[in-house]
């Protein structure tokens, strides 16, 4: 019989705003999100490198990492990100992306390509509500078999 | 290098001290050269100077539109630009990029070579620091009306510099408004202290004759901040500017949606702002202000996101406000096209014009809701002197420290962070938490019955849920975030 | 068949002589069977059903929102309302072709094959007649929200017959209202007596439990037509109806452009109504409102034509209408695309929704306006009934002879057509020649006095020339036609 | 030396609304407007047929006919009109239409070409102003040459 939640240890992600980008508000609501839906959250909050981010999924374990770009820049923040985990020896952490992460409306398609291409797991367009990418991330994770409970958000 | 931050004007052996640094931190700062610049500036026609157009327009009760819009790549810039004018613009911006804001030059210069590589804007804002003061000022020469500078950094002395010789006449921002919303690490000291070297420039130039105007960044976050939070750090701008020999000052102010609310918000500013430079003793100072459209999260659908803009201008207008920024349908989706943000000049002006003759408002409602920002304002700023002996800079870091000045969802760490707002039943956004803000009890009791008011009409108790259901509230199509109605919306 | 005009309820049997006639006029006429079309109406559920819909809305203080529509073929017309209703439409339109309103019933057959031929709509409307109850009824079978059938029918008896057999629950016009805007050479006897009859059958659907709303043309011909007039229009024909039986009417007002008299006709619209129709003794009418964005000419641009639609989604808010008949940004154009039409409903949802929790008015300017549009609207609705010796269908066709009614630009050669109406310096239309409208001299005073201030204002003489400035003025960006400013204005 | 205008007998036009139109608004104007540019104006309203025009062209001797179609149907208003000015012995008059001549917003080269088609010597989008007519007008009657001052509107 599975554990229930609560007596599972929770698993960790590390969320935060890449970049020069200093949007707050989403961070804070995702940081509110991920939390009622059962994760141990590390919000490393606006302004945060590639390196912060690392660092904090080295120090707290974490399974992922979500990145939040808001501004436009992610391309050019985002670039060598995942080479940099692989280095750190972060060879299976999952790379989620959100926010408004290129310049102007542009194709969808073509943009989530490119952050694939950069080595993302997922990557998600302007105004994607969080239930979304806590849904992707019990199933990336194999949640359901681990016997997690769905914590559920709005 | 640090010092200790007074209001107190800045010496001009310290200034020229600190000017070596300042250009020498970037190659392009050694294309500065004061006296070229006033003399451009002074052969600059009346159209072209913001406090000329600002001053005049006062005058007449005009209403200006302004946009706001930034690419990487400069031609572009000047041809969007002059598209705006067409379009009717009263006002242009240049919006630096985030790199820049940061003073990452490095990381800008890399995002102008991408992005003639790749043939589109990398970057979301246009580099004026790496570009220098001889192509930034074809911008100036390229266009008809005053352009200023939009940006959200706190250390904009380079950048001030820079265009300011290149001819701009108005430049946004401030040591509090440019810091709080825009950064993390940096202390109120440095960006006060850098910030009062932006002003003494200003006041270098107006004392040879050429007048540039400063305006604050009133919306802060863009996210349910209340009148008298933004009022006070517009206020306090101002008198720092002042002490510095600024002597045009545009007051910031970003809608909350409840039109009582806006309206009061801007017949107040201006007032408010008169009695305290007077107190302080500073003296023929234009004071004008600048109505920000809605600065939160938009709707996604480019017609809703017409209405809240029209929404926008219609607050603007009846609170006659002497500047409206205008929004574009882009908003939610990311930096808007030329013909995004021309349609949203457009939408803005047709309804100033339409409003331009009307008056409307209710004298009761309107007063009552003048009446509480003055005195919120007015408990703040006093606050703010009390600590800082006199000295609104000391105050002001002071202040913030101990959260007297607040900024809801701030990512600064010198900022409390505790006050948290929310609407009222019919828009107005009041304090669910008004943290350490030094307001009177009745004041206090005001908010909670006015937010109580709320939350027995929608069933439920005021609380985070609350404050996060507004946030979204606008972009899902509604002004006061009501518990889920089953109103099946689509966009 | 001629009658004389009165306003008595028309008999049973006439009324059944009538009827053979009006459904051997087009062979689809003999679709309609009475029986099957009210058990369909009893069956239909209550979302579906105007007044059920309007009366909770009512209670509620819900603002719908309803787009117009038609085009030439069915399974078009039903994909249109479908994506409409998905947009967020409160009500749905069924917009009647100009050649069905003119019972030229061949013409629209040619223009349904033209159509089809060529594929595209060669008709500016749905061609309800030639379609015939079982097609019309797939409409209402499709839909979730009540359809309303939208026209402009000097007679539409068979229209009202089939589109009510078939379903429909909402049917506009009027004897006056449907007559003066849209024909040359009908009178109003004929008119008057031919919606008689209309308002006879939706009484006998009511005797019958099938409830159907009538809704005055308030708009008439959508330009600079003052509250007084358009509030003596719709409520001689909310008498009219009343006297048939209708016990649901909505009154229809054409947004005038200033938010104070906008507000006020709203508010005063209703209560005129119930003032008038408990004077006549009717008992038990749900009396609601429907307030139309402005019906005048608008701009080209679609960014400028989105802020008129927001104006008029503010206006109508505020005015707490109970419906508001939404534009699109291709009205200026030619019949708008499903997209265009989409958008109009979104901003003005958008804007409902956004201002829906809030009051805002001056108290002593809306007063004073409420005043004067009530005053006027008396002094014309008594003259109405004085010469009619208290029978309104007589004392209205009298009425309009003398021109003591009178509607502005009306092409039809009974109107006459005196009346000129211009805006005052806040963009309120007032009437620069007054004609024989039997108002007060206080009234005419009034008048003169407004209309003064704002020819002092702009230094010339009040004339036709100012008229028409102000009926271009919308579609160049303005309210008030002021002289050429020179602003050079680009589309 | 050419007469002065106000000498010279006024040129005649015939004005209307085609068709099952109301549209009475621009009707008035554009009345206003080619009287004040010195044309003899015969304004036949709303709801006017092709043949009411051709009867009031005959009648005013007018060198053309202005027919407006604000409400979308036109083109099947106008079909033939041509032919029987022709026909009623107009040879040579001017055939101007102008308004919202199409059901819709469509590409308008091929709008104009499809009225061309129809026998039209000019056609105008949504929104024209009077003034441009007037100019035409002056042009294709070779007024100038034939010494009719300019009588301007607006
Ligand atoms: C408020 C705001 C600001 C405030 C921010 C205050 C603060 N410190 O937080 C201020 C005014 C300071 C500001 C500044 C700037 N901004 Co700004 N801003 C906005 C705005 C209007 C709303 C953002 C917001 O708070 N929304 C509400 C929250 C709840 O939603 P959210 O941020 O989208 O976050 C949600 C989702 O994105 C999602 N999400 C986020 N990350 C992730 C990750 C994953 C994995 C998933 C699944 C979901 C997800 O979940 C979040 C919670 O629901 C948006 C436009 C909009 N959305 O309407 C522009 C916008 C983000 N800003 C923009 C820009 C460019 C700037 C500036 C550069 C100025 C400029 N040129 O206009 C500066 C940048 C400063 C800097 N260095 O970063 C652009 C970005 C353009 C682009 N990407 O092409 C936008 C889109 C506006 C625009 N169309 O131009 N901004
Ligand atoms: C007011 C109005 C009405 C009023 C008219 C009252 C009256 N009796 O006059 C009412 C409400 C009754 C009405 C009814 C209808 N209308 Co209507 N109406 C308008 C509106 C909003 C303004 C028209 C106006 O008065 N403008 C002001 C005057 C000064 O401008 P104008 O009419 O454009 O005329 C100028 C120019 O066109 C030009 N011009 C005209 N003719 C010519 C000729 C030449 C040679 C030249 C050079 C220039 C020229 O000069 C004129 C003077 O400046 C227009 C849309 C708009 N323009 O914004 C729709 C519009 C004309 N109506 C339209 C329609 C379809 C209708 C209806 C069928 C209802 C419906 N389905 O919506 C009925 C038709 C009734 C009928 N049988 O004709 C459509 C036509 C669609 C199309 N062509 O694709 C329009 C474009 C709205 C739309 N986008 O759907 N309408």
């Amino acid at each position: 019989m599975p554990a229930r939640q609560g007596e599972m240890e929770k698993i960790a992600l590390v969320i935060g705003v890449i970049g020069a980008d200093v949007h707050a508000i989403g961070n804070k609501i995702l940081e509110d999100a991920f939390s009622q839906a059962g994760f141990k959250v590390v919000n490393i909050g606006v302004l945060s490198s590639q390196k912060e981010f690392i660092q904090a999924a080295i120090k707290s374990k974490a399974q992922a990492i979500i990145v939040s770009s808001l501004y436009g820049h992610a391309e050019m923040d985002c670039s060598g990100m995942r080479q940099r985990c692989i280095e750190a020896g972060l060879d299976n952490i999952l790379l989620y992306i959100g926010g408004n992460i290129v310049v102007g409306k542009q194709r969808w398609e073509e943009v989530e390509a490119r952050f694939k291409e950069l080595g993302f797991d997922r990557v998600y367009p302007p105004g994607t509500s969080p239930s979304k990418a806590i849904k992707d991330l019990r199933e990336d994770l194999k949640m359901e078999s681990k016997g997690y409970k769905n914590g559920g958000w709005r | 290098m640090k010092r200790a931050v007074h209001n107190k004007r800045l010496e001009q052996k310290i200034f020229k001290e600190i000017r070596k640094e300042v250009l020498n931190s970037w190659p392009t700062g050694r294309q500065v050269n004061l006296k070229e610049a006033i003399n451009f500036h002074h052969h600059l026609p009346e159209g072209k100077v913001s406090p000329k157009k600002l001053a005049k327009g006062k005058e007449k009760g005009d209403i200006f539109v302004q946009p706001r819009a930034g690419v990487a790549l400069r031609e572009e810039q000047i041809t969007l630009l002059r598209s705006f004018e067409k379009a009717g613009a009263d006002f242009l911006p240049t919006t630096i990029d985030s790199y820049t804001r940061q003073n990452r030059y490095e990381e800008a210069e890399l995002g102008i070579l991408e992005s003639k590589k790749l043939g589109r804007s990398m970057l979301n804002g246009y580099p004026a620091v790496n570009e220098g003061v001889w192509k930034c000022r074809e911008i100036i020469e390229s266009t008809k009306v005053p352009v200023e500078i939009r940006h959200g950094t706190p250390d904009a002395r380079l950048l001030a510099e820079i265009t300011m010789a290149a001819g701009f006449t108005d430049f946004e921002g401030g040591g509090i408004s440019y810091n709080i919303p825009y950064s993390k690490n940096i202390s109120l000291e440095e960006s006060i202290s850098n910030w009062q070297y932006v002003d003494r420039l200003v006041g270098w130039y107006q004392e040879n004759g050429a007048i540039i105007n400063r305006e604050s960044f009133g919306p802060l976050t863009g996210t349910l901040v209340p009148p008298s939070i933004s009022h006070s750090v517009s206020i306090i701008e101002a008198l720092l500017a002042a002490e510095q020999g600024v002597k045009s000052v545009t007051l910031g102010y970003g809608q909350c949606g409840n039109l009582v609310q806006d309206v009061a918000a801007i017949r107040s500013l201006t007032s408010l702002a008169e009695e305290f430079l007077s107190d302080f003793g500073y003296r023929n100072i234009l004071i004008t202000t600048a109505f920000h459209q809605w600065m939160g999260g938009f709707p996604k659908n480019e017609a809703r996101a017409s209405g809240v803009i029209s929404w926008g201008a219609v607050a603007g207008s009846l609170a006659k406000a002497n500047k409206i920024i205008s929004k574009t349908v882009h908003e939610a989706l990311g930096v808007p096209t030329k013909e995004a943000n021309i349609s949203g000049i457009k939408i803005t002006k047709q309804i100033v014009n339409m409003l331009k003759d009307q008056e409307f408002f209710s004298r009761e409602a309107l007063e009552e809701e003048i009446r509480i920002i003055k005195e919120e304002t007015r408990c703040i700023l006093k606050k703010v002197i009390e600590l800082g002996k006199g000295d609104i800079a000391i105050g002001t870091i002071l202040a913030f420290k101990e959260g007297f000045v607040d900024i809801p969802f701030a990512p600064n760490r010198f900022n409390v962070g505790k006050v948290l707002p929310v609407r009222d039943n019919n828009g107005a956004v009041r304090l669910l938490n008004p943290g350490n803000l030094p307001f009177t009890k009745e004041i206090l009791n005001f908010h909670r019955i006015k937010i109580e008011e709320r939350a027995k009409r929608e069933n439920r108790r005021a609380s985070l849920q609350m404050v996060i259901d507004d946030i979204y509230a606008i972009g899902k199509g509604m002004l006061v975030g009501r518990p889920r109605t089953g109103e099946s919306y689509e966009d």
